[in-house]
């Protein structure tokens, strides 16, 4: 089945074969683990080159049921939607071999992300198959839904960038944010799980625990794309946290033209109210009173909140997903499921869980 | 035909939306909206009355 | 509906109401979430004293899309089946009214658990309701499945017990263990949802964090049910360790008879080898060699593994399951599939995740 | 021994008798801890409402070594030196009782901090005993060396203002900011101990464990302090996250002019290279290259750094400390030092571990 | 100064030159922050073959106020003590070189902690240089000070097996437990530092953290340090649990004849009562009841306490330490101290934290 | 007929259950048990024989 039948799709016995290429890693593991679970796509293939032939159980304990083996990524399987989870590089050199292989390519890392091969020289090393940029869609419905129908090279974003823009895009769309607007302070806080399975020394566990680290203290290649999607520059700095998964976003912004609680709630309910992945939480009672990373573990939820300080003339903007959904394989998969036609919470229905230690 | 079951109406003081209450809502009560989440007080009954409840922090300590 | 229907509901389109005493709880959240997307079951109340016309999502961050309040204990809904997962003491009280709602009671606690009241005497303050003891059907459809059929009130096994149980049954069955055999140690480790919702300062972060804590060294009442059902006197320690959801059980036993790991095999093949949420975790490769509670955390998944000793002629039999599924809610309404003749998955299909951190 | 008598206490053998209000709490065991191991210090009381009576290692583990027992805080011994370490609004009630029976009076609530009493209708529910407030001085020496030594009635500082206050006091004693520069942004992630011992549901450990939670999203206090002593208005926002000590605050900064690194090493080189506590931690290789908090937690130490962002023309500076030490406890023990005339380390000597985990 | 001169030491003012062989490591940065706050070791170098030319304080942020460089460990200098903290196996090669660079030498490794060659065929890859093993003193003071005084050659213990003798020996000692006696098992959950600082893929953060995992199910080592030093066989399984320091043993044993609570206080008060690091956690109130690794993080402190079960005929002991401090590097100095007749708390007075996370 | 994409049969020697192993499989290669998850050493290839590969604790220091 091609994308082009993706028309046909919405039905939910359509049906199309995919492969994870990097299918070890950290969000490879998460793509087997959706599409596994999902009524639309029967997985046929996940490569390794250090596993090869091994079940993928022995990478992701959670996959103990799935009866698979790692296979070389240089015997593509044929299949209708290939997904990549490789590091930044490998895909702009293997995308050619991609769609021999595929009718479709959903890429989840850095290499199709930004709109022009300047942005690669700038941020990155260049790019070494620049005529794909215009064809790749950024794969973040809330952002691109309407480009996304029967796109064939989707580009996952970054997970920072996601929770970031996801937190600001409101701003922007009512024009509460523009690129002439002062400082937007971007503070992040991530878990272990961004770095990948192939963490170093700084990832070892006794290393690890207990941080707050500054680990992109300035500089975060994410702030290309933010810039890129949204017009804004921001000043972006990341910390790493004691959690596996998540990324949470505090956007700090004075708006030229005093906003009420009133237009917050406004603005972020017209952009999300139809949403079905985005919760807004924002104040109330309880324990969880603000966006948590620890409330969308596991799940394709994003959680946005915000906070007036008039006495700073500043409004706080709180953005939490968990990195490996939202901001990487679930958003992949997502994309994916509006490209082809299919209902966006195909794959994705899992709400999480409380309580919930640090997930 | 309303029963005593049957979930009251109100306006979300903060969004103007409507918004559903149970049916035994006291006056006085707590309540959260279920559109914004914020806590609410019931000011009066008939019609239904809501307000910014004052935000207790007693888990929030420094 | 009621449960003498419950030959008719092996199709996927049978439909029970249920409720929740105690839906504010850690285990009462936790049967929400899992009633929420069970295709089967539509739940129409979950009640609290404390949080009374609040919404569910307040206390639950993960079920902030239920459309649901909580209502007044006091005023019991009229459904199929009503969950009760209120601290040791309630239900025996309140089993009656229980009854006059529901056709069918599903309890967590441990007020149905052991089968004589003269246990309740023994280990706890007696029982309120000794009548219904000998109706109890104990909901672990590993070590009672075939009692299950149509019972009407199902008691929730005690999560370490539960732990102990799946480890050591097939040593039980095969005859391997009797309770003439010598030492039977259970050394066993808990994340703190143990405890329930209402903590105290043992429970707070600063205290409970990082901790390898000896919280019931000795005479823990999961041993009642341990030898109730096992027919083993056990010799039980738990501990608290730095994680939310999990028990993890090593049971240290001392065979008569040498076994071999191919005994062993057979043994723990022919107890779970069909059993569709038993795993057997043992040896091999990577990471994840034996059971993990990460590995299970948010499954109703249990996991089992042996390893053999003969220089002191033991066997170690690990089992690791999340407390807050296959401990308790999972259990119950893996039970309660199986009482109602449901299929035995149906609402408990999540495979867990990974990487994941303390779940 | 009376405070005049401090020209005489550069000596080691001086001896002052303490006591301390508060001992059940987090900040006044690690008073107990500091004072215990301290050469010039004895400790003859600790009061405890709630466990008058009680050994002082039933509270504290680490001080079972200790030879002392709880009293009631109505009965309070005549000494030296008195640290009080209550809630905020009841040192403000007892200070004239605190000067009957002590010389010298070190607070560790926020109750004498506020240089006017204005400020405390401002910001807290005004002031009891406005007419000490001229008498407080600001315990921290970095800050406030010059005033001192004589002092009778020290305050400790905001732990989160303490953190603050160093990493921009460079800048604002070098000119880089002042109260026209544009805006000050400073996000700030701490510990649980923060909450001090008598937290509630949210800071139940599984509530508590794993989360990156706004929990003073604007309006924080602390605001106040910082403003009152560095002369700045700060965009403030406090995060939760998983460590049990420690405050973590990034500032980010926007200079008028253009500052260069070396421009920064200089200004802090100039503002601490002599002081003993502080370390500038800026880049550098290895694991640790910025202020983490865990590599201070347990000692009187800050750690601060900085990196440039030429693209955003922002300066990042970020800074750590333990909470309890530096950011209470040890901060006040370090004041009353230079009031006394003490060796300035004495009793502070605790230079860390490595590794660590979430401390 | 000489190992002989040990008889002058006892006075504060003996000061001995001193080396760490494997500095960068985990429990080479331990001694090395034990020797710089000791009064009489002087640190003379550190080597490193890695991080060579590098300062220590790079390895260990604690130490950043250490004016000291790595060197190459082929060139010893020559001190009075070396202390090697090596994997196994570099010291029973090198210890040649040892003896000609220093009088004394502290090996952490397990190279000379059996008594016989023979052990070391059976449980190691046989032994390089047997001839040592007689002259070798386990440093180990509770357990081995009458031979410690004037030895040369001294051997920390394992850390685990530390643990459990502390644990058992009381109960050995007063003739409880013998070799004829049952079943001992011993159920140890320790942190991640235990793995040294070089970890694999199994210590990663995203992996290691939130763990119960059986690492040792059977045949861990320091069964035979066990039954070489207390005569008892041993059942020993090792978990990592979430945690970076601390070794916790779990030991269940089932005495032939009944013993009460004042019998069990008798022999661990007999044994410890004038013990400096060892106390006795028994019961008692508030949160702390039990030994717990975090009681004691970052000291060489050890606690054990016990509770009966006589339903079972069982007594269960539990041990806590700090594997970094009392089961190596603090253990190390402490055999010193008695060695070279310093003070026997010389350097090791830190007294802990609390409230302290997962330290 | 059989393809070489294939799966190969093979005895588990542990259970001694009939395993699939991918078509590829080489002498030497050490591939997990589909039964038990132990590490597997292909021994021969026609018939497929497995042995029990020596365990490798790398990861699992002290
Ligand atoms: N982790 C996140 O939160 C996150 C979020 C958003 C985006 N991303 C992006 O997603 C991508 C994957 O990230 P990750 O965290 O999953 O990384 P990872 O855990 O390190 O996994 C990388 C995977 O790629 C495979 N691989 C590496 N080099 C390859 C090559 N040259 N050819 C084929 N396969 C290769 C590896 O397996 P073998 O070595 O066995 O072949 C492994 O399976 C990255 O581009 C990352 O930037 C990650
Ligand atoms: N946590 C576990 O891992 C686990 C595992 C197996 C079994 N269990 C058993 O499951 C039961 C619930 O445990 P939990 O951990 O969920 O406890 P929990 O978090 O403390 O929740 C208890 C719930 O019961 C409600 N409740 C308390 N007293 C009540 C009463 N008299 N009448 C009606 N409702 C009452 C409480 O809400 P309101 O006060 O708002 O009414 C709350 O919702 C216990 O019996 C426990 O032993 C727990
Ligand atoms: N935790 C921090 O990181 C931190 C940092 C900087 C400053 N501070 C400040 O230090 C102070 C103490 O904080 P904490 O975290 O240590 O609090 P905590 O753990 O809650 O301890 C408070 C102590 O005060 C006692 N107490 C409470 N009310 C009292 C009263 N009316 N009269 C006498 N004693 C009373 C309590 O014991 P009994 O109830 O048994 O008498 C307890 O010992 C607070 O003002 C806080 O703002 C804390
Ligand atoms: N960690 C514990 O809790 C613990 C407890 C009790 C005993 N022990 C024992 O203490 C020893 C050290 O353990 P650790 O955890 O500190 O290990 P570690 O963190 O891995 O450190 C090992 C150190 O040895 C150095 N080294 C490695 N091979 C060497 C060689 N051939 N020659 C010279 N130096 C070498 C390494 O540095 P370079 O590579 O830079 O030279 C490193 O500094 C081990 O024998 C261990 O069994 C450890
Ligand atoms: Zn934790
Ligand atoms: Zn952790």
């Amino acid at each position: 089945m091609s994308a082009d039948d993706a028309a046909d799709a919405a039905t939910s016995d359509a049906s199309y074969t995919a492969s994870v290429v990097g299918g070890t890693g950290f969000t490879g593991g998460e793509l087997l683990r959706i599409l596994a679970g999902h009524p639309n796509f029967e997985v046929v293939q996940a490569t390794s080159r250090s596993a090869d032939n091994m079940t993928v159980g022995r990478s992701h304990p959670n996959l103990r049921g799935l009866d698979l083996r790692f296979s070389d990524p240089d015997d593509l399987a044929s299949v209708d939607v290939l997904f990549s989870a490789t590091p930044h590089g490998v895909s702009m050199e293997q995308v050619d071999e991609y769609f021999e292989a595929a009718d479709t390519v959903v890429d989840l890392s850095a290499d199709f992300r930004l709109p022009e091969a300047a942005l690669y020289d700038e941020w990155y090393d260049g790019h070494a198959s620049p005529e794909y940029l215009e064809r790749a869609e950024y794969a973040l419905p809330e952002l691109n839904r309407e480009n996304l129908p029967g796109a064939d090279l989707i580009a996952g974003g970054g997970c920072n960038a996601t929770a970031t823009i996801l937190g600001l895009k409101p701003l922007v769309d009512e024009g509460v944010l523009d690129s002439e607007t002062g400082e937007v302070v971007v503070d992040v806080k991530v878990g272990s799980s961004e770095g990948g399975a192939g963490g170093g020394a700084a990832s070892s566990h006794p290393e690890r625990s207990g941080v707050v680290r500054p680990y992109a203290p300035t500089g975060h290649r994410h702030e290309a794309e933010i810039e890129a999607y949204l017009g804004l520059s921001v000043s972006f700095t990341v910390h790493a946290v004691d959690m596996v998964r998540g990324a949470s976003a505090t956007c700090h912004v004075f708006p030229d033209d005093p906003v009420s609680k009133a237009d917050l709630w406004t603005a972020y309910r017209g952009a999300y109210a139809d949403e079905p992945f985005m919760r807004i939480v924002s104040g109330g009672g309880g324990v969880y009173r603000y966006p948590e990373p620890k409330s969308v573990a596991g799940t394709n939820h994003g959680e946005v909140g915000f906070e007036l300080d008039p006495g700073n003339r500043r409004v706080v903007v709180f953005s939490a997903i968990d990195n490996m959904t939202k901001g990487s394989a679930g958003q992949a998969v997502h994309g994916a499921n509006v490209a082809l036609g299919l209902p966006e919470t195909a794959g994705l229905e899992f709400e999480g869980l409380h309580p919930v230690g640090s997930p | 035909m309303t029963t005593d079951t049957d979930p009251v109406l109100a306006e979300d003081p903060i969004t103007g939306e409507e918004i559903e209450l149970p049916a035994d809502v006291e006056v006085g009560e707590i309540i959260d909206s279920p559109v914004t989440g914020t806590e609410l007080e019931v000011i009066s009954l008939d019609p239904v009355v809501l307000e910014e409840a004052p935000e207790l922090e007693e888990d929030w300590g420094e």
